[in-house]
């Protein structure tokens, strides 16, 4: 069935399309939230209802379902810590911020087409840009300096260079599988565990290698993950659609 | 006033008529790459700013639009050569106008933004437009229409950005004060409020 | 000669008077920031090389030195504006740039090496330093610290450098024998070669 708001083509800066394709490209993250015009589409979608003579209710519905989505993904990308602060105000602060906020881009707006005109009616407006042709060279003076100085830079010079240090060498990396096989079996046991306290007591080499294991699992949709702010402890969860199908190790 | 008496003092304490001043100030212009304040002619001459200013007088009569294919206007603070507007089309044959690409309509937002609103970080400027500001600001600080101008208060603050002197003399200002109040740009926000409330009222009728 | 008829006859056809085609031109010089050829005046005038030059020739009176502290001049690759003698202290002044404070650690271990070893090839600087010295040489040289000093022997000999009475007078020496001693590093001037070339070649392995 044709639906009045997946079908809504699109004209943005960004993206040229039907709205349901913009959707998918940016839940596959091949297209930047942040870059979408959201007030554009609401703008084609209400002109596409005034095309129309009656109201679609269920259209409406769904675009509003759809364009907060988006928003609040945009909103989030664009302004991650302030998300909080938003939420921290009551409703009608809230609202009276966006307001604020959508009066003064429009101020800015006007003022941006003011410009517009101005570099219209400066087209006749040449001037040099760069040095001139015959144009004194700046001179530049050093202050008077200490021959001492010139002792000290051929002597670092005559140092001679440090054994080079091989301890580097010796770091070992240990396998992501090692953490992945680690993670999955508390998992088996706890359904939610605390990723901090799991690796406490481990070298930095070992946190760094189960975070990525921790990464894997999460990509593969094994766990899933929350933070409740930066830098909180991670806590690992089963996911609850647990892939049956074994996880091969595929990098590590 | 004592000017004219003062005058003749001046001149026999500096010892150049105001012709040879002028003179001087004519070639610091001729080399100048940005337009120079009277102070900046002031320190050059070793001369003294009422003096300048006279000079400077002399030469706006000289080097007039329409009498002199050399300008000499007042522009992002100071004083600049350009070509006369006569001249213009033989000019655009020969150099690229400074803004030659016309700016995007997301540029003159931003440039706008940070016009009114500087020194303004990108993160403000993306709070303000609702779009991720990196590419905008990038495209006019490579046109040289906009500088990077300190960060903000605290550690790890984000750069900020102003308009340079570029950017005045682009757009023909004398200083950023002859910017169009916001208030006075505001006549389209009433139109539209009028419309939606119009459609409201017919859709409720 | 027909001048008169000629210069009559061609206004005629191209329809603007000569004072004017001259303010059109003294216009694209104030633009330029390179001597301007008369066929690229010409190009942009849309206009004919013997008026144009006609037009250069009233300029060059009236942009003349001391008449006017814009001078009119003819380079090699044209025709440039540049300020008048009269006025070259002024223009200094506005150029000088603020005294600078120190060398830079490249700078100075380069001058170092040329004001104990010199003269010495870049490669000779190179080696010793462990890094290209192009541009640490290039910058002493534009500073005027360190100077050409012919050649190293042989076809092809790389240029070599020593250091300059402006190096001297920077260092307050009254000569390179008032530089320090390197007794630690050998003293003569060849047993610190070889002790520099020998620890460059410890660090390089």
């Amino acid at each position: 069935m044709p639906s009045a708001v997946r079908d809504l083509e699109l004209d943005l800066d960004a993206f040229e399309g039907p709205f349901d394709l913009l959707l998918t490209l940016i839940l596959k993250e091949q297209l930047e939230p942040a870059e979408i015009d959201i007030a554009s589409i609401v703008v084609a979608f209400v002109e596409h209802l005034t095309a129309r003579d009656r109201i679609d209710l269920d259209a409406c519905g769904e675009f509003l379902v759809l364009i907060a989505a988006l928003l609040e993904i945009k909103a989030r990308q664009l302004f991650p810590e302030e998300g909080a602060e938003l939420a921290e105000l009551e409703p009608e602060e809230a609202a009276e911020e966006l307001a604020r906020r959508l009066a003064e881009y429009r101020r800015m707006k006007e003022a941006a087409s003011w410009l517009r005109e101005r570099l219209e009616t400066e087209r006749a407006r040449y001037f040099r840009l760069g040095p001139a042709p015959l144009a004194p060279q700046a001179e530049r003076r050093l202050a008077p300096q200490d021959p001492a100085h010139l002792v000290a830079a051929l002597r670092g010079l005559a140092v001679p260079p440090p054994k080079v240090s091989l301890a580097h060498m010796a770091l070992r990396f240990p396998p992501v599988a090692q953490f992945l096989e680690r993670f999955r079996a508390v998992l088996r046991r706890r359904s939610v565990f605390d990723f901090d306290g799991e690796v406490a007591g481990l070298s930095r080499v070992e946190q760094a290698v189960a975070f990525l294991a921790l990464l894997e699992l999460r990509r593969a949709g094994e766990v899933a993950l929350a933070q409740a702010a930066p830098f909180a402890p991670i806590r690992v969860s089963r996911h609850e659609a647990e892939r049956s199908h074994a996880w091969t190790v595929r990098s590590a | 006033m004592d000017r004219s008496l003062r005058l003749i003092s001046t001149d026999a304490i500096v010892g150049t008529p105001i012709d040879a001043l002028a003179r001087t100030v004519e070639a610091l212009l001729v080399v100048a790459s940005q337009p120079l304040t009277v102070d900046e002619l002031v320190a050059a001459t070793e001369d003294d700013a009422e003096r300048v200013e006279t000079a400077l007088g002399l030469l706006r009569e000289r080097y007039a639009e329409g009498r002199s294919g050399i300008v000499l206007e007042r522009v992002a603070g100071g004083y600049a050569l350009r070509a006369s507007r006569e001249a213009a089309e033989a000019c655009g044959r020969l150099f690229e106008r400074p803004v030659e690409r016309g700016l995007s309509q997301a540029a003159l937002e931003t440039v706008a933004i940070v016009a009114y609103l500087g020194p303004v970080s990108r993160p403000e400027i993306a709070r303000i437009r609702g779009v991720a500001a990196d590419s905008a600001v990038a495209s006019l600080v490579e046109r040289g229409l906009v500088a990077e101008a300190g960060r903000e208060s605290g550690p790890g603050g984000a750069v900020r950005y102003r308009v340079t002197p570029l950017f005045e003399r682009v757009f023909g200002l004398d200083s950023l004060s002859e910017l169009p109040r916001l208030d006075d740009l505001g006549g389209e926000t009433e139109a539209i409020r009028e419309r939606l409330l119009a459609v409201a009222e017919a859709r409720a009728s």
